[in-house]
């Protein structure tokens, strides 16, 4: 295969403009996603190439755009749509919640609602508490929809493709901090990452770490240097949050026997609580011989000076410390 | 203006008929506890969602809503899945788990009713984009409330849809009450219509009990949505004669009220206007009234044998 | 203290009619909540009692309900809003989860919203996907906000009148089935129930049952069954999700080693899993000789037909068989 | 209408410098990447946004929104801690924790800027609220723009405003462009203020690049809703010489559009209004602007000495 090396955000592009190339039913509707390029410039280039009705700027209206979406895509478009930060999709969660992820069973399998709705999440821009949250939990718990949280521009790439082919609404959680990294792409048109297939993102046997999204970095950071002291962690990526790929989580909590989670998510209510819990009623439980420990978010809303902002969520030191103590099974 | 022939109108109070009937037979149900949950009957509005729905094509859309009986029936419907998905059988339109409020044929361009008030405005608005998009030459039919014209959805949609010129017409069914509250209490104008204004689209009141009046405008209106000039906002004044739901003292109407409304029976208007313009003999129609009746009785026979959904069933659909 | 028997539904009025009666600046607003005294009946006399001033009704407007109580309360005012359908609490996302809950915060300290969204969840009244969502994990997921279910009339009424007389934005979530079930009420108008108090419903050693609001019948029923056949289950009730009673919880499973956690909701990130995320990186993670177990809702929409509605929440007898799974240690 | 003597125009001249020199600086830290996040300048709207809030009384409020800049400064406000906001330090108005997007003075009736777009209409309509309910003669100014006029709970707050006779006047600041998007690409409209139309309530559109407009139309205007009248709209035409944010190429305007609303600078306006009208000597507004610019200089000496909030901190202040 052919690699690249691009930034997440350029990946993303790609996986987009490789499905409206093949796909005349793939469109894209957002605020500013046109002539501006989107509000993080992840579109930039697409309204040149695609044109006015395929890359259409919307009023900001958050609601109609998720809500047309759905209309849309029950009638036969693709639609991808953009909320310009996942703040705001808390105006759209009755098109998503009430009417994109029910209408199937509602209406007794009779509908498909092929949707991808993308929006950035995350802290560490200095854009305070409503331009900063990590809402993927809420996603997860809606039947119905399904929630991808990449972690790496490659990942980006062949999530989003799967999400666009995919004929379900899809949650298309992007990371605000990772759209400038870079990583090697395939450049393959069908490189496409099965939705709900996880990735050991670096194996060992001492520790389970699981984490997504701008956390992954950091995670395999602290996992480097704790190679050097000897201790090997495991990285596992779920990637896909709905549908979850729990049989990777239980096999390398059955082999590690310890157990630890990491996101970027206010700690309460948070995903890892699902699969803390996931992971106690499953058969690993038995193997587990440390206390599951999560780091997550604090409970607070994001702050802007930098230096409380960067407190609030794991750092690299904070995970390798939370590494050591389990493994040498202090609490 | 187009022309309405006999056979229009034949269907039409067909039709008229059939969402009275289905309506009554419900509401029999419900009065004995044979329903479970809740419904929203539209006796008394039947012209205004009918006439509207056969002023469409065929293959034209609509979005429906929480008292969406007679509008799906106006769109065309097969009774007996209807009663059959009321009863929460198998063989309903939505295998049992939808409901009243959730009836749904995609096969005959009825997007769903909705139990969101509001809920239709933007997915109105994403299905007309599919046929702009895909220049199909249909247009879609978005039924609401005047209640939800104070949804903000509703003001997203008919934005949205002024800007890029989809083609839709957002049809206002405006009853005068949204659940107990009068309009007076719930906007400080009189006509829903008025709104838009607001979007730079042309805006229409009409008499809803009035099938003629309904049928005629909304084919008109159709007409210039189908050309590509944009959204239409279309009010059609009417009344719902029982409560809101299953349980409702109507404290806040009077009985007056209620009975001057029945005076103007949208059903008798249309037997009446056909049978003063010759256009039916008063036995043709009494006759369909009865089949209609009928068919309703034939729905129930239907339901009554069908199965309920298998418990299996329950986790089946979630995902496609 | 006096009590007298009364419904669910006449707890909460009557709370609210206290608290009406001592503070003048408690109002009530939200859809028919005035002449025709709520949907569910909840408000019924207060039209009368108060008037129009105080007990207002609002145009279909979901966002501006949750908006304006927010901006009422950081004014002065002590606003409860009633939002008809817990479902439609996704059209008041915004003005509860990026205004009422940051606010404080985000201007250092100087505000407060001293706010009540009363908002009725649950399934089992054969009224379809659309309403019948029980959604209170999310909002445990926002810092800012308390989150409350009451299971009781006694505890409906405490924690309401707790609910309002709390400086901070208190989503309270009632519960449908249980507006007409009855039970004795404190007729005390300083009957005031903590928020964060949970209690112990039920004393017992074998096995710790957490549950909240229409499910704590039903796992009180399956104790009391099985009480007779030897087996001894103490039954926790958080009654407020935010803030937790983590002791009470903590201490419970200490004793009893064993953890059964049933709710309503769909399972997939509900609140279930953060009790039991919570519990297995606390110290009681070592006194567990079982599986943490949680008996939830189906991850589905909410089907119409009544016998699939009532096979997507636990029985009495699923709860029954998961306790004696549990404390027979079968998996 | 009421009249503006000398000592008012001062204080609007000032405060409208004072404004203008903040973003400036605000502009020169980003540039150098001395403040983290983004800011959004409202350079070439001060006259809208200020001589709006000196038409109100020193205890109305207002609602402010993410291009507040210009609007808190209106409504009189502390330069040195609000510099201290947007350099992150516990002295600011949010200790720290908010920023340019989050600035709120609740003692002087600011009840804060806003993040996001549209977040200040209902706001606004639980103050008025209050102000009626308790009776206190206040009224309530809710700032917002031309794009956020599209969202939903524009509408909602509106109406529901409308029917409750609220004391809100809704300030639409109309600059043309909401982020990239020009106004006829988001409204099939010219005037915002014709949506007042849908909830039966007064709509003007005044310049406001001209305080002396913007001043005399906010007391009247005020005057009106103070009375009990219910809410009005108002839309304020004016034009941001600036890009959105920190960072915006503006390939969706000309140089020449930008450069043709410089010529109508609403800071010179007032100079030469005052001048013209002898209200003010050249040489009295040319000291007082040096006075403004330093008042700036200084508030960045503050907040430059002042600390940044402690680690601890950052769990504080979540719950009352
Ligand atoms: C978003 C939302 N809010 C509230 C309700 C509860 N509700 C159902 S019907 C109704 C009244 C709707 O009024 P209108 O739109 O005028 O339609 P009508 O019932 O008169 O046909 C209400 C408040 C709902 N289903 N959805
Ligand atoms: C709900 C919401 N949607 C989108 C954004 C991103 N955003 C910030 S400012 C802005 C443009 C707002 O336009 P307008 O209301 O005209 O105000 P202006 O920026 O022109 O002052 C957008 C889209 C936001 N902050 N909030
Ligand atoms: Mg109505
Ligand atoms: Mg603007």
């Amino acid at each position: 295969m052919e690699y690249k090396e691009m930034t997440y955000k350029d990946a993303v592009n790609l996986a987009m403009t490789e499905e409206m190339r093949k796909d005349e039913n793939v469109i894209l509707f957002g605020e500013d996603v046109g002539l501006y390029g989107g509000a993080f410039g992840v579109s930039v280039g697409m309204f040149e190439e695609f044109g006015p009705e395929r890359v259409k700027d919307t009023p900001i209206s958050e609601a109609v755009i998720a809500g047309c979406a759905a209309g849309a895509a029950v009638t036969g478009l693709r639609p991808i749509a953009e909320i310009m930060f996942m703040d705001f999709t808390t105006i759209a969660m009755d098109a998503l919640v009430n009417q994109a992820a029910k209408m199937r069973y509602m209406f007794g399998g009779k509908a498909q609602v092929p949707m991808v709705l993308r929006t950035p999440g995350g802290s560490g821009t200095g854009a305070a508490a409503q331009h900063s949250q990590s809402l993927e939990a809420w996603f997860c718990h809606v039947p119905g929809l399904k929630v991808v949280v990449p972690g790496t521009p490659a990942d980006a790439k062949g999530l989003l493709k799967a999400a666009i082919r995919d004929n379900n609404p899809v949650v298309f959680v992007e990371q605000k901090t990772l759209y400038k990294e870079k990583g090697e792409v395939p450049m393959d048109d069908e490189f496409v990452i099965p939705l709900g297939k996880g990735e050991i993102k670096r194996e060992g046997s001492d520790v389970t770490v699981i984490s997504y999204g701008r956390m992954l970095p950091r995670v395999l950071e602290a996992a480097d240097d704790l190679k050097k002291e000897g201790i090997s962690v495991e990285v596992v990526d779920p990637r896909t949050l709905v549908p979850l790929d729990k049989e990777m989580i239980i096999d390398s909590v059955k082999k590690t026997g310890k157990l630890i989670l990491v996101n970027e998510a206010c700690k309460t209510g948070g995903f890892l609580g699902e699969i803390s819990a996931m992971v106690s009623e499953s058969e690993a439980f038995d193997y587990l011989d440390a206390p599951i420990v999560r780091l997550a978010g604090l409970d607070v809303p994001v702050p802007y000076n930098p230096e409380l902002e960067a407190a609030i969520v794991p750092s690299v030191d904070q995970i390798r410390q939370a590494i050591v103590d389990v493994v040498t099974n202090k609490r | 203006m187009a022309e309405m022939n006999k056979e229009t109108l034949i269907e039409m109070y067909k039709r008229m008929n059939h969402a009275r009937f289905f309506e009554e037979k419900v509401s029999w149900f419900f009065a004995r506890g044979m329903i479970h949950g809740t419904t929203h009957l539209s006796v008394g509005q039947e012209a205004s969602a009918v006439a509207a729905c056969m002023a469409l094509n065929d293959d034209d859309l609509i979005t429906s809503t929480h008292r969406g009986h007679s509008q799906v029936i106006g769109k065309g419907i097969d009774l007996n899945k209807m009663m059959a998905e009321l009863l929460g059988k198998i063989t309903g339109y939505c295998k049992g788990k939808g409901g009243s409020m959730h009836i749904a044929d995609l096969s005959v361009g009825n997007l769903g009713a909705n139990g969101v008030v509001g809920g239709g405005h933007s997915l109105a608005c994403g299905a007309a984009l599919t046929q702009q998009y895909q220049d199909t030459g249909k247009i879609v039919l978005c039924f609401f409330g005047d209640g939800a014209s104070n949804e903000g959805s509703f003001h997203e949609a008919l934005n949205l849809a002024s800007v890029w010129k989809l083609p839709v017409i957002f049809y206002c069914e405006n009853n005068l009450y949204g659940m107990s509250v009068p309009q007076s209490a719930s906007m400080n104008i009189k006509d829903v219509a008025v709104r838009a204004d607001s979007y730079g689209i042309p805006g229409h009141t009409i008499d809803g009990n009035n099938a003629i009046e309904v049928f005629n405008k909304i084919k008109e209106v159709a007409a210039y949505v189908r050309e590509g000039n944009g959204p239409v906002l279309v009010e059609s004044k009417t009344y719902r004669w029982l409560g809101h739901s299953k349980s409702d003292a109507q404290a806040y109407r009077t009985k007056e009220e209620v009975e001057s409304w029945k005076e103007k029976d949208p059903i008798n208007y249309l037997y009446n206007y056909m049978v003063t313009n010759d256009m039916a003999e008063k036995e043709e129609l009494d006759e369909l009234k009865k089949t209609c009746k009928q068919d309703i009785e034939d729905a129930v026979a239907f339901a009554n044998v069908s199965d309920n959904p298998p418990l299996s069933s329950v986790t089946e659909d979630v995902y496609a």
